[in-house]
């Protein structure tokens, strides 16, 4: 990857916190707010509640259905949304499904895959999805539950096995840990942890799945946010993310799919605008992305996800990249200095992205939290939806800051004072 | 009034006296087609002559069912395809097809897809171009099953 | 039910009309628009889109998963959506889960039965939702294509069988047509008629289901808006409907499910924020509604239908259905002038809600709509994915009309208008 | 500062030195719960005595792995139902949960709640209330189990 080198240019910070009103107000006895939870959700400029208002106040309609002219502009706005999104990522218009949220993203390609494994009443295309007993379905003990539970009910389903890499000490992918085999189907992983912030080896991994002939997909719910990604350049089969953690809306997200898998992929959710021919005895269904988006769809939130993809092209993803890992070696320094902190997750900048947690000794993940809180610095307590990793790191949770554009430095320097402020409350100090 | 643009006279006389209407004897291949947002249907016939380059569209029947748009469109289609070769209907097909995706960017060139142009005033109302282009998709599908038929 | 009277009082829908931002604007040659496509999608007030931005300015972070004072709020504004939801609808919050739409909602359904279905590791209390071969599921020949292909996909999926009520000349379910078994175990039809504007029985349908122990869905995506529902006491097990189509955001839809069903059904998407305990062996689930809301979910939109739901409450659902109920009249009474027009569905105001669909002799819907478009008068063309409904009367599309709080009569009087010179435009005057 | 508030001397001491911590036999019942949030676990055992409306609770023991909050609670569980009737537990429970759930509106009553009272500024804190149920929901289940296997 090209992507991960550090521009000497800084982002005018200051001038992108203007954007983004959310974050001039106050929290508890009135402190200004250090939000270090983006990678649970990001927050929104004003850009991106513009476009959706401009769009809802001018143009709002069904999609794809009506033939009136308020219909026509806002499929226009959907499909051009469509596009941008996939300029941004690498893909093509047609590749990109729009979900509810990355978590869909990937219940879909799960269940597209046991609705392949029920024959009854299909095409041959669609026998690639099918798996059953013997089977193998591959993830890695690092996932988010939104990559590894749609995994195991689809085993559950189909009788297919659920296998996993392990996690090395310094919380990478341990490569070692698992020979993939004929009968590997799938092997799902995320592009960046959401814990420990290491990046996946996803040429190498894709490598192997592609020897054996087995899918891949990819949550970069985690780096499309943060870092240049080309999809296709990945070559990657399926890969997933949220609208809601690049500064776009809610109850947006997409998968992307190869045009060749999507085009032989029976479909998930069905109902309205996603036929072909509707009988009563029984239907036929359009072609993707169509095929997978059924219903009125998340019109307004599309708009606004087109338009978060426009303010973080202009700012321009390396330089978003750079700023976070300026922010994260930032963290990284100023907390290792804190008696009794352990970084859980690499502790250095090499093929890293932004999200920081780690552990206090004798203070429990939520009483740093709550101290933190009461200095207005919002960070994420426990598992962060990756219970099994923190089992395999022996701990119940961890703290986590998490960065975007809108982050300062001076903000993460607060993370170190407050832990110490924690452990001073807490009689450990 | 923009009504006028769209519904051009050259479509409303097609629309009420479709050429080459009606389902014919022999045929090579058939195709049903449909728009799935409006449920309009076309069943389309072709029937092919000769064969390698020299291959011509003998005849092409259909049925319909829908709108004036889609109606007049599959009439102007058997004007123009019928006689030609099977290379050369496909060339006004794609310019056809290449003036109804333009949003009215391309006006058409007569020379090639005739009373095609009328339906400029169409490629403006995106809606519309699935209707304009239903009876195109039947043909194209219709002569790419004698193809692999053969 | 008590709730088809018609108050005497009207709305006073130029005040209501200054609520719509979007009302305001002129479409095709400086035309106002008149937007008689509700049944589609509704337009948003002012009040709805600023409950958005409010919340995304002020409040927004995760939902359940933050432990931050954001969070926190976020968590609030959420669950006081549910919570109003619940009041307007007649349920309990614990019986409401936020899906995307209504298509989420009742495949969720279908899902969790085919999940049911599947017996490996789930408890006995699925048992009632398990389904195979020799069992039957019932919808009616009048459903939109989001209540009939999913259980189409049921029975696939499971080798149950599809059986269906048809429907009368008038528009209405016959209930002739079809008798229940000990084998029928869900019966799932429109709460009203997304083209005709039917109600259905809706007492007599559920009385017939329960009398053979048959779960009942009710698709409430055309009541709901436009009219009071208490689904408690309409006894039914499930119901459906969407935000956007009341005057609420896009991305959101509700599934109301009673309480002892919820808590017995397995879930459908899985992820974060919806399990209990996660190993790499396997997981259970949270109860719900947690447990059927899978990943960060439509937050502000919840919030958005919240404000939607405060704002018809305040209007009052008697006045809302009693203004469509005139605007239905004036509908029926215009068009009936109009010759060569045939209504498709009831040309009476008994038992029926505000969709008006209807053909004219010799000008196909689609060239219909042209003519109403070019004046203003954005209409429904076509299906209105109700495919077999239309097969079931012999046409391919109809056009329709469709209203909300913001509809005047002077808009429904321009449609008979519209429709004429259409007639005269293609010569059939 | 509103740390304080919420984590009142009371607490820091519960959580410090906790009462009647670890696993004893024998035990009647033995119930595993999470926080399914923060992934905080409690184990704990219960042992009761005579029966009917006599029944009183002879011990209660634990183990957990979680936050100040959750751990100091357990800690005042013990304080507050060993030796209590069943009944008397339950009261003093429902009393707790509704203190802890209230968002700080119900102060709490120290005859009924003891120590208990001092998670009043915990109740303010949404995402807290779990930590401070955790034992206590454990407890509720625990003496369930018993009664039913009776
Ligand atoms: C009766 C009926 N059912 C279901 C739906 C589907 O709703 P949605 O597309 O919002 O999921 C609609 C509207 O499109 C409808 O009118
Ligand atoms: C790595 C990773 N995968 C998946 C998800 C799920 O995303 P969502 O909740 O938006 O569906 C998240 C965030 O919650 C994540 O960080």
């Amino acid at each position: 990857m090209t992507t991960l080198q550090t521009p000497t240019a800084g982002l005018d910070v200051a001038t992108i916190r203007d954007d983004f009103p959310i974050l001039s107000r106050t929290v508890r006895e009135g402190r200004p707010l250090v939000y270090l939870d983006s990678g649970a959700t990001s927050q929104r400029p004003r850009q991106v509640l513009d476009a959706e208002r401009l769009f809802l106040e001018t143009h709002n309609a069904a999609v794809h259905r009506g033939a009136h002219q308020l219909a026509e502009e806002a499929t226009d706005d959907y499909e051009a949304a469509r596009s941008k999104i996939a300029v941004f990522t690498g893909a093509e218009p047609e590749e990109l499904v729009f979900t509810k949220n990355a978590t869909e993203a990937i219940n879909l390609v799960a269940y597209a895959m046991s609705n392949s494994s029920i024959r009854t009443g299909l095409g041959a295309e669609s026998e690639r999805f099918a798996v059953g007993p013997g089977d193998e379905i591959v993830v890695t003990e690092l996932e988010h539950h939104a990559n590894l539970v749609p995994w195991q009910e689809l085993c559950r389903r189909t009788g297919a096995t659920l296998r996993w890499y392990s996690v090395t000490e310094d919380g990478r992918i341990d490569l070692d840990s698992l020979e993939l085999s004929e009968r590997t189907k799938v092997v799902a992983f995320a592009h960046q942890s959401n814990v420990l912030g290491s990046l996946a080896p996803v040429e190498e991994l894709v490598r192997r799945a592609q020897a054996v002939g087995a899918l891949t997909v990819l949550d970069a719910c985690q780096s499309v946010p943060h870092m240049p990604v080309n999809l296709t350049e990945l070559g990657v089969d399926f890969a997933a993310f949220s609208g809601h953690k690049m500064l776009g809306p809610s109850g947006v997200g997409v998968l992307y799919g190869r045009t060749e898998l999507l085009d032989a992929m029976p479909p998930f959710i069905t109902g309205g605008s996603m036929i072909e021919m509707v009988r009563m005895e029984g239907s036929t269904y359009a072609p993707p992305p169509q095929r997978f988006e059924a219903g009125v769809p998340m019109t307004s939130q599309a708009v606004g996800l087109g338009a978060a993809v426009d303010y973080l092209s202009a700012i321009g993803m390396d330089a978003v990249f750079a700023h976070e890992r300026e922010l994260t070696r930032v963290a990284l320094d100023t907390l290792r200095e804190v008696e009794g902190v352990r970084i859980i997750g690499p502790d250095s900048l090499e093929q890293r992205g932004g999200a920081v947690s780690f552990v206090v000794d004798g203070v429990h993940a939520h009483d740093v939290g709550q101290v933190l809180d009461d200095r207005g610095i919002a960070v994420r307590v426990g598992h962060h939806c990756a219970w099994p990793l923190h089992r395999r790191f022996g701990i119940a949770a961890t703290v986590r800051a998490s960065f975007h554009v809108y982050t300062t430095v001076e903000e993460v320097a607060q993370l170190a004072d407050g832990v110490r402020a924690a452990r001073e409350f807490f009689g450990v100090a | 009034m923009q009504l006028e643009q769209m519904y051009q006279e050259i479509i409303l006389d097609h629309y009420r006296q479709p050429h080459g209407a009606g389902l014919r004897d022999p045929f090579d291949a058939e195709t049903h087609h449909v728009n799935p947002t409006c449920g309009d249907e076309v069943t389309l016939r072709v029937k092919l002559d000769g064969d390698g380059a020299n291959r011509t569209v003998q005849d092409v029947s259909y049925e319909s069912l829908g709108c004036s748009i889609s109606q007049a469109s599959t009439s102007v289609l058997t004007d123009l395809v019928v006689g030609k070769s099977v290379e050369e209907a496909f060339r006004i097909l794609e310019s056809f097809q290449e003036m109804a995706q333009s949003r009215g960017k391309i006006a058409g060139d007569e020379e090639v897809i005739g009373d095609g142009i009328a339906f400029a005033g169409v490629s403006k109302y995106p809606a519309r171009v699935k209707c304009a282009l239903l009876g195109w998709m039947a043909f194209k599908d219709a002569v790419a099953r004698v193809k692999e038929e053969a």
